[in-house]
């Protein structure tokens, strides 16, 4: 921990941590004003991990522009594929097979399942249980056993090309997926268990960190979050991509169970309906899938974009992930934006911040599911 | 005699050393998740007497994971004086063995290798690697520390 | 979305150009970067619509010229409308000037500061003090301008 | 010089001129430094390396894991190879030396200077006083003076808070152990050790958690009050000043803390958790010594590894919420609880009279 501080008056402090620190999601660097131990104001430094991605796209090829793509999120590469392959389709005017969409369904929903553990896992780092962090790892595992199977990779996995995916089914991939929805399915009754019926732990975060619905609109929070203060919008309920229109599914919303909506522990207990909801997509996309061709067209390593452009949206299991492509008809695209969950996400930390004290704000920060390496990019 | 005691105590310590490795990971990116893994509970670090540490002061080796910008040389080096020696680091992934994917040729933040920044022992290449590779590479850094313990202390 | 942009052409007439979005059903409503804010502010303020959600905002560069799109959204609608001005991009390291639309939709906060540290922008009107800073270490160099090189780089 | 060596300290500590073969004359003077050497050197760092490397392989069969298994005797020496690694470690902290060496070795010597009381056995208390049982309270409250009267760190104003939060969580633990301490001592009459235990010492049933339910909720509550005063785990808060600690410091740091939550067992279990007789006073001989010791330290570490288990299954508290569990819990029950001791007594005994 790089902690320092200085006194300004007779009680208020001023703390710094970071920019490397295990009590931060990330690399970033957090300044707060403290008033005995509870924080008044906090201020965020981020951009240490600024990887120079946008411009990188800009100077790849095509053909090679995913092995940045992937990247961009890296705990969740999937989505930014996803988005990426969706607005090139749409420049290119490329219709996707139907069994390559519902691979990309089935691969998406496994992404988010294994993102919303990873994201329990560190909330479970950082309330102190490690039992429980351990547990959920191991159920990560699992995920990321099948995304190797499929794939070949368990991140970064350069799976989803322009017109389909990479592969076709690997054998016995549905049956594993069935074996490990039914475990998971259990197992999420354990965690139910171990950490929302668990006072100590709700104790931690049930009314801490309350964000308001006004609040999250205002500074336009999306995800999750946001869905555990109350604002319901959902890109796959709301602007169905990739055949998500044929499935049926809740979109979970914080009730504030234990405290009020959109406190910390709404920000918990959304996420472990999702993995639920997501499970329940994927038992049932892995027995709906069509035959067919799982690629339109094979990518040459010359490929170019026509001139145009694309915006595409898909609901990554932080939010609202949207790129925007540019091309000129050349060899490199002209520009590919993203918007990313996380630099939005992260504006109301400062906000939430106010009034908690030093001991919980790794707690409150860990419930926001930040990925800083989306921040910065 | 008192060579070949002192010889005994440097193995001792050597091998205290290596069957002891506190770590303090400086991620971003795919490794961060692939670190994770490496705590959890299929690979467990801790069957080698590695533990996670939440400061520098009190690790003996630092696994870094990042891409090694200009900005990030900085927060490693500042880690890296705080820790107590002897101290040991491992460059885990492409980004910190070589630059890999940032590295000056395809990014301006002219991502460089660790090398460049601190003295690394050992190197594990992948982008992200896997768990298995991280753990080989912390067999490698245990063997090291060992045949130096022997051969420091050697008459 | 039609009767949203009949109004919107009737009251400012020649400021906007309304283009369809690359392949998609979307539109563009192409403006002047002086009328910004007062087009901001009217469909925003609109009963029936309320873009309300700034979803993105979006900066390239093309033949001299730096693009800004910002792309909204109506959260009770679903509806989407892509808001677009263009600035000519100044040589070396002079800035563009440009409103800030902080004043209509709050969020644009990340959005703008970002667009200023990688394009050069400065968004006027507004004094932002975000507790949220972007430092990329970047210096006076705008990384995402054409014009930007960092010498010895490949072909990938 | 002869007077000197024959103040009248009273002691029960024979049991340790029998195990180490001596005469009954010899002076507890010297009987002393040499069995805290033996306890220290011989049964304390072995337990430790012996029960952490328990509640680690414990602790990761509980979370799905292996737990250590690499250094000889399939991991058994992991604890071991950890203290060797951080005593040949070089200390840089950002402390002058003075300042770092004082305070911990004050502390040290506080904490250490329990041993003189630490109830062993019927035969093994060297200072067996009539305020035996409430030694631990001013012995233990001597290490959280410290920090409340100096700042060890640094930055003051954070310390100085962290002080003092910390010294009211002490007053606040410490009223719902005293509380309950006084059930044990109403038991036997009287707060010597030897008393205590021998009170308790005709099988289960006279141990005072298992003579009445209110019995075992004391015991329960003395215990978990302790590791709330002590900031021992489950209780401990997220930074419990280990943060500049480094190599030699931070080895000395983790065998206090083990010293200091192990001597609460065992003051647990000698208050609630039975004796030995007094039948044998007279035998004086080995066996009977060991036994006692060894009866008690198997009690305490069946207490220990309990404890630290049972904290790896619950997430962290913060300060506030363990002073309010204090406060809201603890204390009322604890008053309940001597409350229902008392009237169980007075009904039980009464109607048996």
């Amino acid at each position: 921990m790089i902690y320092t501080r200085e006194k300004l008056h007779a009680s208020v402090s001023s703390l710094s941590w970071g920019p490397s620190d295990p009590s931060l999601p990330g690399i970033f660097r957090l300044e707060a004003d403290a008033e005995g131990d509870l924080i008044r104001r906090a201020r965020i430094e981020t951009g240490f991990l600024h990887k120079g991605l946008e411009k990188s796209l800009e100077k790849r090829s095509w053909f090679t522009s995913m092995i940045a793509v992937d990247r961009v999120d890296p705990e969740a590469p999937l989505f930014a594929e996803l988005a990426f392959c969706i607005a090139i389709e749409e420049i290119c005017n490329i219709q996707v097979p139907r069994r390559a969409q519902v691979i990309r369904l089935i691969l998406c929903e496994l992404g988010r399942v294994g993102s919303h553990l990873h994201f329990l896992a560190r909330a479970a780092i950082a309330t102190g249980f490690d039992t429980a962090s351990q547990y959920i790892l191991r159920d990560r595992e699992l995920v990321l056993d099948l995304f190797e199977l499929m794939t070949g990779r368990r991140f970064s996995p350069n799976f989803f090309k322009f017109g389909g995916v990479g592969a076709d089914i690997t054998e016995g991939f549905i049956e594993r997926i069935h074996e490990t929805t039914r475990l998971l399915e259990i197992r999420l009754r354990e965690y139910h268990a171990l950490m929302i019926e668990n006072q100590a732990f709700i104790d931690r975060l049930a009314w801490q960190g309350v964000l308001s619905a006004e609040t999250a609109q205002s500074k336009g929070l999306t995800g999750p979050s946001a869905r555990a203060s109350g604002l319901r919008f959902d890109v796959r309920k709301d602007e169905a991509y990739s055949g998500y229109e044929h499935f049926d599914f809740r979109v979970p919303l914080g009730t504030g169970a234990r405290g009020t909506t959109g406190d910390g522990f709404d920000r918990i207990v959304v996420r472990l309906e999702e993995i639920r909801e997501s499970l329940l997509i994927l038992s049932h996309a892995v027995d709906s899938v069509p035959a067919g061709d799982f690629l339109a067209l094979t990518t040459p390593p010359d490929f170019t974009v026509p001139a145009g452009e694309a915006y595409s949206r898909v609901e990554s299991p932080r939010g609202l992930l949207s790129c925007h492509v540019v091309s000129d008809g050349g060899a490199h695209p002209v520009r590919v934006q993203w918007r990313t969950p996380s630099s939005s996400n992260i504006e109301v930390v400062p906000e939430v911040l106010k009034g908690i004290t030093i001991q919980d704000f790794p707690v409150i920060l860990a419930s926001f599911d930040l990925s800083i390496a989306e921040i910065d990019r | 005699m008192r060579t070949f005691l002192s010889a005994k105590l440097g193995n001792l310590a050597a091998w205290a050393q290596s069957s002891s490795l506190w770590y303090y990971t400086i991620t971003g990116g795919c490794c961060a998740d692939e670190m994770l893994s490496v705590q959890g509970c299929r690979y467990d670090l801790e069957r080698f007497g590695c533990l996670p540490q939440a400061h520098p002061e009190q690790a003996d080796l630092l696994i870094v994971s990042t891409a090694v910008t200009e900005q990030m040389a900085k927060v490693i080096l500042d880690v890296y004086d705080r820790m107590p020696s002897p101290k040991y680091v491992m460059a885990v992934g492409a980004c910190s063995n070589s630059g890999g994917a940032f590295n000056e040729r395809v990014s301006y933040v002219k991502s460089r290798p660790l090398e460049q920044v601190i003295p690394v022992d050992v190197f594990i290449p992948g982008c992200p690697p896997r768990p298995e590779a991280i753990m080989n590479g912390l067999i490698l850094l245990q063997n090291k520390i060992q045949e130096r313990g022997a051969n420091e202390n050697a008459p | 979305m039609r009767t949203l942009l009949k109004k919107l052409e009737s009251d400012f007439g020649q400021a906007v150009t309304i283009k369809k979005f690359g392949r998609s059903d979307q539109f563009v409503v192409e403006i002047e970067a002086e009328k910004l804010v007062e087009i901001a502010t009217w469909l925003r303020m609109q009963e029936a619509f309320r873009m309300d959600f700034l979803e993105n905002l979006s900066l390239f560069e093309s033949k001299g010229k730096t693009v800004f799109s910002y792309f909204l959204r109506s959260g009770s609608q679903g509806l989407q409308l892509v808001l677009r001005t263009s600035l000519a991009t100044p040589n070396g390291g002079a800035r563009l000037e440009i409103p800030s639309i902080l004043g209509v939709w709050s969020h644009a906060e990340s959005f703008e500061s970002e667009a200023e540290k990688m394009f050069g922008v400065h968004f006027s009107g507004e004094n932002r003090a975000s507790s949220v800073r972007k430092n990329f270490g970047l210096g006076d160099e705008y990384p995402l301008r054409k014009s930007f090189e960092w010498g010895d780089r490949v072909e990938l | 010089m002869k007077e000197f060596f024959d103040l009248p300290i009273v002691t029960s500590s024979y049991g340790w001129n029998a195990i180490f073969g001596l005469d009954e004359t010899v002076s507890v003077l010297f009987v002393l430094p040499v069995a805290f050497a033996v306890f220290l050197l011989l049964i304390l760092y072995p337990l430790f390396f012996l029960l952490g490397f328990t509640e680690r392989k414990l602790s990761a069969d509980l979370q799905a894991r292996v737990g250590p298994n690499r250094t000889p005797g399939k991991g058994a020496l992991q604890l071991f190879a950890d203290t060797i690694k951080l005593g040949a470690k070089s200390a840089n902290t950002g402390l002058s030396l003075q300042r770092r060496r004082f305070l911990p070795s004050l502390r040290t010597a506080a904490l250490y200077s329990s041993f003189a009381f630490l109830p062993l056995g019927t035969a093994l208390v060297f200072l067996d006083s009539e305020v035996g049982a409430f030694l631990p309270f001013a012995c233990f409250g001597f290490l959280f003076l410290v920090p409340l009267f100096s700042n060890e760190g640094p930055n003051e104003a954070e310390d100085q808070i962290m002080a003092h939060r910390q010294s009211f969580l002490w007053l606040s633990a410490w009223i719902p152990a005293l509380l309950t301490t006084l059930i044990p001592v109403a038991r036997a009459g009287s707060a010597k050790w030897t008393a205590l235990l021998s009170s308790q010492s005709d099988g289960v049933f006279s141990w005072t958690a298992f003579s009445s339910p209110f019995g075992f909720l004391a015991f329960l509550i003395f215990l978990f009050s302790g590791l709330v005063a002590l900031q021992l785990p489950p209780f401990h808060s997220l930074d419990r000043g280990t943060r500049r600690r480094t190599g030699p410091d931070l080895a000395e740091f983790g065998l206090n803390e083990f010293y200091s939550l192990f001597s609460w067992c065992i003051f647990t279990s000698a208050l609630f958790l039975g004796g030995q007789s007094l039948r044998e006073i007279s035998d004086t001989s080995f066996i009977w010594a060991a036994y006692q010791l060894v009866s008690t330290l198997v009690k305490a570490s069946v207490l220990y590894l309990g404890v630290r288990v049972t904290a790896r299954a619950l997430p962290q508290i913060r300060q506030d919420q363990m002073t309010e569990f204090c406060w809201r819990i603890l204390t009322p029950v604890a008053l309940v609880s001597l409350m229902g001791e008392l009237l169980w007594t007075s009904v039980f005994s009464g109607g048996a009279q």
